[in-house]
C-alpha cells in the first residue's frame, strides 16, 4: 500500500522558506501571490492491507518522528 | 569534572569538543557511542555538533529518537548536566529537554562566522564564570539556528531566567542587526526551568585557547567545574 | 539471459560512446573479437579523455614531479608530501565543472565529495579544503542562480562532512558563461608509514565493496564530462548525481578504523566511471586480474543491467583487498556505521578483468591494455597569437574613483559572502581563515606548533595573453601567497581548465601553460604531485579561458609566527619588497576602469620570485614584520587598500602619480609594514640580499592617501569592497 | 485561491532523507516499511479566480523557481 503524508507548519509559525520564495516569486515577475508555506511530504510504501490499521500506525510514525508537533501539523493519505 | 560525549553517525564536531573538555578539565571524556546501551556516571553529559544522521528529515530529529538519547533523557531528569551545542542543542529541541524548536537560518543559508554573544543569566552552572564577561565574540557555524518558540513559552523563558545567551554587537547591546539567524528575541542559548540543560547554538568548543583567537568558550566548561566540585 | 548483451555494436553506438574510428579498430585489435555492449561501456569509460588523459599525458610528463618531501607523486588518489615528525600531507585538486554547469548544487556538492574520497582513501583524515570557483558574466541570466547552487552545494557537502574550508577563489568573466568551473581541493593529515595504495596485492583475495549502494547515477557520466556542450545539454540530464555527504562522513571513519586493524590490503574510491575504473585501476597496477560478481554488487534500483552497474557513478562507494582472515572485523566496523559492506570479486593472476552478471561472462578484457594501451595522442598544434599590443593609457585618472571600483566590483570585491557560507572553523585548528593570502590550519599530533598554509591561484587573462607566462604566474602566485604567510611551500596540485584540445590554437595554448608550470615549480622547488585535467570546456565554439589552477601547500615550523595582512599599528613603516610597479598590460585597472583587454601578462623573473620570498619567510621567521601580503590583481594601491580594510586603519604614503606605480601588475613583489624599531634591520636584510625595498609610508589615521594623489577613508573602501557580493546575490531567487 | 504544489524527486534519484528515514522508522519498531521518499510541498495562496490561468502560473513558477526539474517532478492541485 502507498501512503502520503503531509507536514506543515501550524499557523503562527514563521516560515522562513516561505517567505524567501514569496520574495523570489515577487522578483521574478509573478504577481498576485498573497502568501507561500513550505512543507514536506513522505511516499511511504507499506507492507499492510487494512487502511484503517495503517492510517494508525502511519499516525504513530508522524507522533513518533516524522513529525515535530511543537512547530507542525501532519495528515495522512492512502494512495492504493 | 567526570563528562561524556555522545557520539552519533553524521556528528562532526565531537572531536572538537573532546578536545575542549580534555584541555579544560585534564581528562579524557567518556565517548558514548549512539548504539551503546548505558551511558556511565557522570558529571556531564554533552551532546556535540554535527549533521547527525545527515540532519536528514529535521536538524537533529532522527538522532532525538535514539536510544542513547532516552539515556540523556533519564541523566537530565535526575538532575545531570546537560550540554547540547548546535546539532546538540536541536537534538535536544526534539526530545523535549528544552522547549522551541530550531528553524531554518532566515537567510536560508549555513553560516559560519565570528558574532558576538551575551550572557543573560550568569547564575547557572553553566554559566557562572560569565560573571563581568558578559558579552565576548563567539564563533557559529549552522544553517538551522533561527530559534523558536510561541509566546507563552517565550514568557515562560523569560519568567524563569531560562535565556542563557543571546546575540548582541560589540557593545553588548541585543539589536535586531546582531541576529545572525533570526532567533526570536535573540536567543542563542537557553536552560531548562530547573536550570541543569543547556542547548547553545554557538560553539563554546572553539573558542578554548589562543589559536581560537579566544578563550571565554572555557567558561562554560569553568562554571561546569566549578558547580560539581 | 543476457540482459542487453545482444545489443548490437553499431557504428552509431560506438561514435555514442566517444570513440572514434581509430580508436574502435585498436579494441577489436586488443581482445581479437567485436566487444559485448558492456565491454564496449568499459572501454568507451577507460579511454575518455578525462579516464585516459590523452591527449594531455604527453604534455604532463614534462612536469617535475619528485623532491626531497615527495613521498607519491601523481599516479595514486592523491600526492603524498613529508611535513615532518612522521607525518605527511596528502592532497589533491579534482574538476567538476560540467556536472555543477547542469545542476549546480549537487554538481558542486559531489565534487566536493569525491576528492574528500581521494584523500581518505589514502589514510588520511582531510584537515582542510578549498574551492577555485569560475563563472560568467555577473550580468548573464544564469550567472547568480549557478554562483547561489554552486555555493551551496560546496558547503552543504564540506559542512556537513566536518572539513574547514580555508580557501579558494572566485572569478567572473563572460568567457566562462556557457562552462563554469568548479574546481575543489582537499587536504588531509597522515602517518607518513600508514599510507594506503591502490595497488592490488595477492592472489586470490577478495575484493570488498563499501559504502552506498549503486543506483544508475551518472551512467556514462565520465563520458559526458569529457564532451564538448551544444545545444542538446537538456538531454544529458538525467546522468546527474545526488551526493550524499552523511553517508560519506561514515564512509571516512569506517575506513579510518579499518586502516588501523590491517585489514586492507589495497584500497581505492569509486570516482569517475565508478566499478569500471577502480576495479581496473587496482587489478592492473597490482600486476593481477580481477574478477567481478555483479550479482553480489549493492543496488538501489532494481533490473539494473551489468552495463549500468559498471559504468555507475554513484556517490560515495569504494573498493577494497581485504585480508581474509580480517572479514569478519571489517565487516562488523562496516555494520556499526550502516554501510554496505560486500564480497563482489577476487584477484586472479591472469591479468584479465572478467565480469559476471547472472551466470554469463559480460566482459573478459585484458587488464593492463584498458590503461596501458589506451590511446595516446600527440595532438597538433599551431602557432599562438602573441599578445596585442598594448596601447597609449590615458594617465589621467581619478585614483580614488578607479580604487574604489577595483576593490568594489565583480572580480575585486569581498568574497566573504561566499566563505561564511562554508564552516571554516570546525576542528577548532583554523588559525589564519580565508580572506588572507593563504589559509592556515594548526597541526594536530605533534607538538602543537606546526601548521599548514594552503592557496589556490591562476589568472586566467594572463594564460590566454601568453600562456607560458600565465603558467609560470599561476604557480608563482600561489608559492607567493604560501610565503606571504611565513610558510615554507613544499608541494603543488594542479587543475588544468582548458577549451577543445582537438583545436591546435588551444592544444598549444595547453602545451605552453604546462612548460610554463614546469619551468617555474622547477625553480621555486614546488613540485607537481597530483591533479587533474579538464578539457573541452567549451559551449557552441566558445572555450573558455585557460585556467590552470594551481593548489599548494606551505609548512610553517610554529603557526604563532604566521603573519596577516591588516594593518596592526599606527606609526608603522609600510615597505615596498621588490620593483617598482611599471606593467599595465592584462591589467585589473586596464579591464576595470578603461575596459580594454589588451598587453602581455606581466613577466615572471623566477630568481626574483625565488630570492624575494626566501627573504619574506626569513623576516617572517625573524618576528621582523607586523604584515605582509603579495601584490597581485590591482597592484600596489589595491594591496595596500586591503591591508587597510583588514586592520581598520588607513595609512599616509608617498607615491608617484604614475598608474603603473599605482597599479601596475609585476610579480615578485610583496608589501610589508614593520616596527620603526626594526625597520634598519629590515632594510639591511633587503640589501644583504639585493632585493630591492621602497619606503611608501606609515600607517594610521582613518584614510588611505597619498599625498596629492588620492585619499579615500577606510569605511568607504571597506563599504564598497563588502557590499557588492551580497547586493549582487539579493536579486538570486532564494530557495 | 489556494493551491497546493507537490515537488517530489524523479524515478531513480538518490533520497538519502528518505534512507535515512526509513532506517530510523525500522529502529523505532515499525515494521513492514518498504521505502520512504520525501518531497516538498509549497501552498499557495493566489490572486487569481481562473483555475486554467492558475495552473498555467503555478506551473511556470515550478519551472521557473519551485522545483528543480533536473532532479525533480511537480504536480498542481487547486484547493480551492
Ligand atoms: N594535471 C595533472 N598534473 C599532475 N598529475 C595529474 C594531473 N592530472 C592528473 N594527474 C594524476 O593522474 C592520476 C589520475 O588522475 P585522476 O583520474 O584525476 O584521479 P582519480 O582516478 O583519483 O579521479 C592522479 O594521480 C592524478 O594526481
Ligand atoms: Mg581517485
Amino acid at each position: 500500500m502507498h501512503a502520503r503524508i503531509f507536514v506543515t507548519l501550524k499557523n503562527g509559525v514563521l516560515d522562513p522558506q516561505g517567505q524567501a520564495i514569496e520574495g523570489s516569486l515577487s522578483s521574478l515577475g509573478f504577481e498576485g501571490v498573497d502568501a507561500v508555506r513550505q512543507g514536506k511530504i513522505f511516499d511511504v510504501k507499506l507492507d499492510e492491507t487494512d487502511h484503517e490499521a495503517a492510517k494508525e500506525k502511519l499516525a504513530q510514525m508522524c507522533e513518533k518522528l516524522l513529525a515535530n508537533t511543537v512547530i507542525e501539523n501532519y495528515s495522512i493519505e492512502i494512495v492504493d | 569534572m567526570k563528562s561524556a560525549v555522545i557520539v552519533f553517525p553524521g556528528l562532526n564536531r565531537d572531536r572538537d569538543m573532546i578536545a575542549a573538555l580534555e584541555k579544560v578539565t585534564g581528562e579524557k571524556p567518556h565517548l558514548a557511542w549512539h548504539g551503546d546501551s548505558d551511558l556511565p556516571d557522570v558529571d556531564l553529559v554533552v551532546v556535540p555538533g554535527g549533521f547527525s544522521y545527515g540532519d536528514y528529515l529535521r536538524a537533529g530529529a532522527i538522532a532525538a529518537r535514539s536510544p542513547m538519547l532516552q539515556r540523556v533523557k533519564e541523566h537530565a531528569d535526575r538532575g545531570g548536566l546537560t550540554l547540547g551545542v548546535c546539532n546538540g542543542f536541536q537534538i535536544l529541541t526534539e526530545t523535549g529537554l528544552l522547549p522551541g524548536a530550531l528553524m531554518r537560518n532566515r537567510d536560508l543559508k549555513f553560516l559560519c562566522k565570528v558574532i558576538h554573544l551575551k550572557a543573560e543569566n550568569t547564575t547557572s552552572p553553566f554559566t557562572t564564570a560569565y560573571k563581568g564577561h558578559e558579552a565576548f565574540p563567539c564563533p557559529i557555524a549552522h544553517h538551522d539556528g533561527n530559534y523558536f518558540i510561541d509566546q507563552d513559552g517565550l514568557k515562560a523563558l523569560e519568567d524563569n531566567g531560562q535565556i542563557a545567551f543571546r546575540y548582541c554587537d560589540e557593545n553588548g547591546n541585543v539589536t535586531l542587526e546582531a541576529n545572525p539567524n533570526g532567533s526570536i528575541e535573540n536567543i542563542a542559548g537557553i536552560t531548562n526551568k530547573q536550570g541543569n540543560v543547556l542547548g547553545m547554538m554557538p560553539h563554546p568548543e572553539n573558542l578554548i585557547e589562543a589559536a581560537h583567537g579566544g578563550i571565554e568558550g572555557r567558561y562554560i566548561f569553568d562554571s561546569l567545574v566549578a558547580a560539581v566540585a | 539471459m543476457l540482459k542487453n548483451q545482444n545489443i548490437e555494436i553499431t557504428p552509431e553506438l560506438i561514435a555514442s560512446h566517444g570513440l572514434n574510428e581509430e580508436e574502435y579498430a585498436k579494441i577489436l585489435e586488443l581482445i581479437g573479437r567485436e566487444p559485448t555492449y558492456t565491454e564496449l561501456g568499459i572501454f568507451s569509460a577507460m579511454w575518455n579523455e578525462h579516464c585516459s588523459y590523452k591527449s594531455s599525458k604527453k604534455w604532463l610528463k614534462t612536469l617535475p614531479t619528485t623532491g626531497d618531501r615527495v613521498i607519491h607523486g601523481p599516479g595514486e588518489n592523491a600526492g603524498v608530501v613529508d611535513i615532518d615528525d612522521g607525518q605527511a600531507v596528502v592532497f589533491k585538486m579534482e574538476s567538476h565543472n560540467h556536472p555543477s554547469y547542469i545542476e549546480p548544487y549537487q554538481g558542486a556538492a559531489t565534487g566536493v565529495g569525491g576528492i574528500l574520497r581521494d584523500v581518505f582513501t589514502m589514510g588520511a583524515r582531510p584537515i582542510a579544503a578549498m574551492n577555485a570557483l569560475r563563472f560568467g558574466a555577473p550580468d548573464h541570466e544564469k550567472t547568480r542562480h549557478l554562483v547561489s547552487g554552486v555555493v551551496a552545494g560546496v558547503g552543504g557537502y564540506g559542512n556537513s562532512f566536518g572539513v574547514p574550508t580555508v580557501g579558494g577563489e572566485v572569478e567572473f568573466d563572460p568567457r566562462y558563461n556557457g562552462n563554469i568551473l568548479v574546481n575543489a581541493f582537499a587536504a588531509g593529515l597522515a602517518d607518513a608509514d600508514k599510507i594506503f595504495l591502490c595497488a592490488a596485492k595477492g592472489v586470490g583475495l577478495p575484493i570488498v565493496y563499501l559504502g552506498a549502494k549503486t543506483g544508475r547515477d551518472g551512467v556514462g557520466g565520465a563520458t559526458m564530462a569529457s564532451a564538448e556542450f551544444g545545444d542538446d545539454i537538456d538531454e544529458k540530464r538525467p546522468t546527474v548525481q545526488v551526493g550524499d555527504p552523511f553517508t560519506e562522513k561514515c564512509l571516512l571513519e569506517a575506513c579510518l578504523e579499518l586502516m588501523q586493524t590491517g585489514a586492507v590490503i589495497a584500497i581505492q574510491d569509486m570516482g569517475a566511471a565508478g566499478l569500471t575504473c577502480s576495479a581496473v585501476e587496482m587489478g592492473a597496477q597490482g600486476n593481477l586480474g580481477v574478477e567481478l560478481y555483479l550479482d553480489d554488487v549493492p543496488t538501489r534500483e532494481e533490473a539494473m543491467t551489468a552495463y549500468e552497474m559498471m559504468l555507475s557513478e554513484s556517490q560515495e562507494r569504494m573498493l577494497m583487498v581485504l585480508d581474509p582472515e580480517k572479514e569478519d572485523v571489517a565487516k562488523a566496523i562496516f555494520h556499526k556505521w550502516d554501510l554496505d559492506f560486500a564480497i563482489v570479486g577476487k584477484t586472479t593472476d591472469d591479468l584479465r578483468f572478467r565480469v559476471i552478471h547472472e551466470g554469463t561472462e559480460v566482459a573478459n578484457l585484458p587488464i593492463k591494455d584498458l590503461g596501458d594501451e589506451a590511446p595516446e595522442y600527440d595532438r597538433p598544434r599551431s602557432a599562438y597569437p602573441a599578445p596585442s599590443a598594448l596601447g597609449e593609457i590615458d594617465g589621467n585618472i581619478d585614483v580614488a574613483q578607479a580604487l574604489l571600483t577595483l576593490v568594489g566590483n565583480a572580480n575585486g570585491a569581498s568574497r566573504r559572502w561566499v566563505w561564511e557560507q562554508y564552516d571554516h572553523l570546525i576542528q577548532g585548528n583554523s588559525v589564519q581563515v580565508p580572506g588572507g593570502d593563504a589559509g592556515v590550519v594548526r597541526v594536530e599530533g605533534a607538538d602543537g606548533k606546526k601548521a599548514l598554509a594552503f592557496s589556490v591561484d591562476v589568472t586566467p587573462r594572463y594564460c590566454e595573453a601568453n600562456p607560458r607566462e600565465g603558467g609560470k604566474q599561476a604557480v608563482a602566485e600561489c608559492w607567493r601567497n604560501l610565503s606571504a604567510v611565513g610558510a615554507l611551500p613544499l608541494a603543488a596540485t594542479d587543475n588544468l581548465n582548458f577549451g577543445n584540445p582537438e583545436k591546435p590554437e588551444i592544444m598549444e595554448q595547453f602545451s605552453q601553460a604546462i612548460l610554463g608550470i614546469g619551468d617555474a615549480c622547477r625553480a621555486l622547488e614546488f613540485p607537481i604531485v597530483s591533479g587533474n585535467v579538464s578539457l573541452y570546456n567549451e559551449t557552441n565554439g566558445i572555450g573558455i579561458l585557460p585556467t590552470p589552477a594551481i593548489g599548494g601547500v606551505g609548512l610553517l615550523k610554529d603557526w604563532a609566527k604566521m603573519m596577516t595582512l591588516s594593518f596592526k599599528e599606527e606609526g608603522e613603516v609600510i615597505l615596498l619588497i621588490g620593483e617598482k610597479g611599471t606593467h599595465l598590460g592584462q591589467s585589473a585597472l586596464l579591464r576595470d576602469c578603461f575596459n580594454r583587454i589588451e598587453g602581455d601578462a606581466p613577466a615572471v623573473d623566477l630568481e626574483k620570485e625565488a630570492k624575494h620570498g626566501a627573504l619574506i619567510r626569513n623576516l617572517i621567521d625573524q618576528q621582523q614584520l607586523t604584515a605582509c601580503h603579495d601584490l597581485s590583481d590591482g597592484g600596489l594601491v589595491v594591496a595596500l587598500a586591503e591591508m587597510a580594510m583588514k586592520g581598520k586603519i588607513g595609512a599616509q604614503l608617498e607615491l608617484s602619480n604614475d598608474l603603473g606605480e599605482l597599479f601596475g601588475e609585476d610579480q615578485a613583489r610583496y608589501i610589508v609594514t614593520v616596527k620603526s624599531d626594526n625597520l634598519e634591520s629590515v632594510l639591511a636584510a633587503a640589501k644583504a640580499q639585493n632585493v630591492p625595498v621602497t619606503q611608501l609610508g606609515t600607517v594610521g589615521g582613518d584614510k588611505l592617501e597619498a599625498k596629492d594623489i588620492f585619499a579615500v577613508s577606510v569605511a568607504e573602501l571597506s563599504d564598497f569592497h563588502e557590499s557588492w557580493f551580497p547586493d549582487y546575490m539579493a536579486a538570486e531567487a532564494a530557495q
